[in-house]
């Protein structure tokens, strides 16, 4: 199976498991470990004797993980069959084509730069939100137009929420 | 004798209050705003009063709702924490007039130190050395050669309209005095329309160094050392430590007898922080009077042995001082580092959200002060600050040691953490060898931002595969496919959100 | 200079000597038995090598498999912690054997120690006064009578076969000897059939106050001052304070001196506490030598700034004492109580089981020496101890209010904890005052058994019924009527309790 | 409603509830209130401001609850109508009768002191258990016959599991 990390691909397989004793390849290494899992997604790994701990959580069909391990946080992806078709479905619409504006946290609209059918030029600021004491702008890659405008000065948004949808 | 109090502020400040209430008998009032019904000061406090929305414009800085509070509980006495109204004289001024003691300084005290202009002209007439320079207009090239022979090169050129570095002008040498003048003054000229200049003293290797004061009511004041400030970024204190590794007792007694002449200047009461900016040649210059707690207080408790905030409260109570100056002696080295909800790695965005996991240190040294619980939700509308992180040792090497262990107790998941920015500071060798100034974020930047850590990445990486590919063979096992993540996206529940009429 | 270090221990202790060993940069093994791996130890170790099954006679008793991790993970040191093989000579010995150091005293001061009756006769050598009397049999009469003049009354005539306090006699006056001996005499021979009879002073209002000392490879031998100790239950210390409420500084100098001597008179290498009973006189005896870390040490740590792991490694080092005697200077008042999982209603029976919920006390002046979290399972088979909260103040009154504070901070739910029973110690007017001795847990068993708390008993008890019924309508309300509580019943799963191979 | 709390049953009724705002009765007080609760059991109640927290654990078909306020632990029963119903049916088995010996705790047999079909005498100890290094006999507290004996010694026993049955 394929699991995505940062930008490495690496080929992950089960080779067995008897209670909490698993061996596991990755790419060419063989781990022989021994692995507890926490409710709460702390895991414990015994590799070799060697203690590691890492604290996961998951979100997008249980398939994309954050791993926190000693001071490194990664991006952990599952590329099981299913995950493979959908992504070859999605391979036309490449994640270069930008869609819309969102905020990647939760906050408040402070100012909206720009109108619905503008066209605007690639690094333009579209929309001012603030979150903690602190403003950041988001601007459109590529030159687009501004199709329509989800929210309102003042709003609170959520992490995700799609503020402007572009064309 | 106090034996309420309001505490008008969030967070990990109004807990660090509450706590030495509580070891004094003394009974709390949290206050606290829409957002923070689940925040852990409300949850600390004897008694909790909503005070308005989520924004603090409308809820912990109108006097108005905070004074009600007070009125309805019955508290005496208001401590105001840091922020928010903690350095208002008009909020001073009401709990006068309301007859609540206000814990801090008189309404005087702290208008003549709110003031830049004006508390530098105190601070001169006090005898307390300031930077030299004048916001005066030099017209003529000769008034600025006059200026310079007094304050000393290198000196600053700066435009009064200025900003980003425009009309600026570092001068070393008087070769370049007249160059620098007439070229900053056509640059504001065309940039601002207003071609007005000044020269300060240019401090090189700055180092934010800070002196903790107390003063009673009754005319004592002492001051209780120096904790050291340099490493900032954009002007937010990252890391702080007491002593300064600057320091030196000569200079440390010199400084604090200016710190105790600054504040008696203004008949200062309750507990005061003097900022001074210090350059390697440890000329020390006042740069401003926070007239209130600071962040930072708890560096200079674990040195001295003392609690910032039972003396407060003490000196609200009319108390004389417990201390002489001749008891405060400097023991060990203690080191404070700011944990912050925010990503590090992308320009340090504030990060709110749900605290997943939170392990926090514990054990020999180890001071935590913060006000966050698993499955407590960080609120996007207040400053990314989760909690403050101490420790004390014996010596500044021993406690960086300590500060390594206890951030690599730390774990935190669900939100982006300064946590592993904060380890690579104690491993930066400027730090590690305390030579370091304001540059010191600056300067390392590149190293402070490196993505991995300890071991190689491989291994770290391949540990990260391992735990979340078991994750997800534990759950296909237990035939359980859940869309998302099943752990709560909030411990708290709104009790009903249906707006249903039940009976049982 | 010591690299790694094994630690032949579980638990809290293992934690404390990981995280100074952590600080100094030494890696650390833990060693697990089957039922702990979960414990926070292992989590917390660089390297971690399971030893057998859950019975430590299977696993932390025995030599060989320690050892044998030892070599394996190539540990050049092994920290026994308290309990276990923390006082087995031969276990010294065999790592002696194997050229692994062993962070602790000689094998020869630990057998010179470890027997109570060698122990007694090498104090009365080197002038440690100890518990006046003899176990010699007492035959007659005469005898006995010639043994109190020497020892002087009150006297405690015991059967040497006794228990249950079946042969005892406390004697008070002169006129009581005879009587009593007889009475005594023919009572053990009728109950154990062997009427053999001994005296010894009867110490009056004991207390049991205890040295810690250190002495290094090179003869050097310092004292740390008291703990005191006197708050038992079954021999069981519960709750410590340094200093003792009933110390001098004449006192303390007299004591140390003889701890000190006592050491001496083993070569003794390393951190060990000599007991002793005091009585309200300021007569002190030796009790015994314990040739290990303390459960309690941590309030020595806290009131001389000191760490005293670290100091044990660095003897294990080789190196020399880093303190001198003059250095030493106690500073505030430390308290430290245990935090156990028993009963305290029920007989303290003990409570293993799963921690549902764990709130730990932070702030300033706060140590947490633990190794449990939540949704951790305390195990059946150990100490019901989870961890020690320790606090520092600037006095034992401000000390006090600080651990009153910290147990109102400290929820565990899930098991039963003494937390509640510790609570009502910080309450009792004979702690308060500092006037108690080893009798006083019985002397007071009716108060701190006292059930309810703080407020008034219908008040606490509706608050109980609204969190259960508020909790209940919510259930309802989610319309997922389930049968029992569904939060996980341990947080850790075993990775696939079916032998099944899987491929993806 | 009835609510059981150690020896006291409460008469507990919702008089309203609006988002975190209830009215609830407990026997004579009215109180107007303000409640969370977090996932994990822990409650915030805020009665005219005063701000109280307590712990639930809960067991036993979800109407059963250990709660932990202040100082305080207390055994909680929801009584509603089903569990009166098996209450009233209950009536018959008193608690009285003691047809088992269990341990409340996980532990490990030590010694067992009777065997199958013996008659023994009120307070008479039947087996002895250890957990946490402290051992703990359990007696008879009427006099009966030693009918099934289901452990073994050394064997290691859960919290509440019968250990022997008596008749």
């Amino acid at each position: 199976m394929e699991i995505h990390i940062g930008d490495r691909i690496a080929q992950v397989e089960l080779i067995s498991k008897e209670d909490n004793k698993v061996v596991i390849q990755i790419d060419d290494k063989t781990y022989d470990l021994d692995v507890v899992m926490a409710e709460n997604g702390v895991c414990s790994i015994l590799n070799n004797g060697k203690s590691y701990n890492a604290e996961i959580t998951k979100s997008d069909n249980g398939k994309s993980y954050i791993v926190n391990t000693h001071f490194n946080t990664f991006p952990v992806q599952i590329v099981d069959l299913q995950a493979k078709y959908l992504r070859s479905r999605k391979k036309d619409d490449t994640d270069e084509m930008q869609d819309r504006i969102f905020s990647p946290m939760p906050g408040k609209v402070v100012k909206i730069l720009v109108t619905e059918g503008q066209v605007v030029e690639p690094g333009q600021s579209m929309i001012v939100i603030e979150a903690m004491k602190m403003q950041s702008d988001y601007k459109v890659k590529k030159g687009c137009t501004i199709k329509q405008i989800l929210v309102a000065e003042g709003d609170t948004i959520d992490g995700g929420q799609t503020l402007i949808t572009l064309e | 004798m106090i034996k309420k109090i309001l505490i008008a502020n969030r967070g990990e400040i109004a807990i660090r209050v509450m706590r030495s209430c509580k070891e004094m008998g003394i009974k709390t009032v949290a206050v606290y705003s829409e957002a923070d019904r689940t925040s852990g000061h409300v949850l600390y406090a004897d008694e909790a009063c909503c005070i308005g929305p989520a924004s603090s414009k409308e809820s912990y800085l109108v006097i108005d709702n905070i004074i009600e509070a007070a009125k309805r509980f019955g508290a005496d006495a208001i401590h105001p924490g840091y922020g928010f109204l903690s350095e208002s004289s008009a909020f001073v001024r009401r709990c006068k007039a309301e007859g609540i003691i206000f814990v801090g300084p008189s309404a005087e005290a702290m208008i003549a130190m709110g003031d830049k202009i004006s508390a530098r002209e105190t601070m001169i007439a006090a005898g307390v050395p300031v930077v030299p320079g004048s916001q005066d207009n030099l017209k003529t090239i000769e008034q600025m050669k006059e200026m310079v022979k007094t304050i000393g090169l290198p000196v600053m050129l700066k435009a009064t309209a200025g900003g980003g570095g425009k009309g600026m002008r570092l001068i070393r040498q008087e070769s370049e005095i007249e160059d620098a003048f007439f070229s900053a003054k056509s640059e504001a000229a065309n940039s601002f329309g207003n071609d007005i200049v000044y020269i300060e003293k240019y401090i090189e290797s700055p180092h934010h160094i800070e002196f903790q004061i107390l003063g009673d009511n009754h005319g004592n004041v002492i001051h209780l050392c120096e904790r050291e400030c340099s490493v900032q970024r954009r002007h937010q204190k990252i890391v702080e430590e007491s002593p300064s590794p600057l320091m030196t007792p000569a200079l440390r007694a010199e400084m604090g007898e200016k710190a105790v002449m600054a504040a008696k200047a203004v008949n200062y009461s309750g507990a005061g922080t003097i900022e001074f900016l210090v350059d390697n040649d440890h000329n020390f210059y006042f740069l401003e009077m926070n007239t209130r707690l600071q962040v930072e207080h708890p560096i200079t408790e674990e040195v001295l042995s003392i609690d910032l905030v039972k003396e407060q409260i003490n000196i609200a109570n009319n108390l004389p001082l417990r201390l002489k100056q001749s008891d405060i002696v400097q023991i060990g080295h203690a080191i404070e580092c700011r944990i912050c909800a925010e990503d590090t790695e992308n320009n340090f965005m504030p990060s709110p959200g749900i605290i997943k996991q939170l392990t926090e240190p514990l054990g020999i040294g180890t001071r935590v002060d913060s006000y966050v619980y698993e499955g407590y939700e960080i609120p996007m509308h207040y400053d990314p600050m989760m909690g403050k992180l101490i420790v004390w040792a014996v010596n500044r090497e021993y406690a960086i040691e300590r500060m390594r262990r206890v951030l690599h107790e730390y774990k935190i998941t669900g939100i982006k953490s300064n946590i592993s920015y904060l380890r690579r500071i104690m491993d930066t060798p400027d730090f590690v060898s305390g030579k370091y100034d304001t540059h010191f974020i600056e300067k390392n930047s590149d190293f402070l931002l490196k993505t991995t850590y300890e071991g190689t990445k491989d291994e770290t990486e391949d540990i990260a595969i391992i735990a979340a590919y078991v994750d997800y063979i534990l759950n296909l096992e237990e035939n359980a496919p859940q869309d998302t993540d099943n752990r709560p996206i909030s411990r708290w529940r709104e009790f009903g959100k249906q707006k249903a009429m039940l009976r049982i």
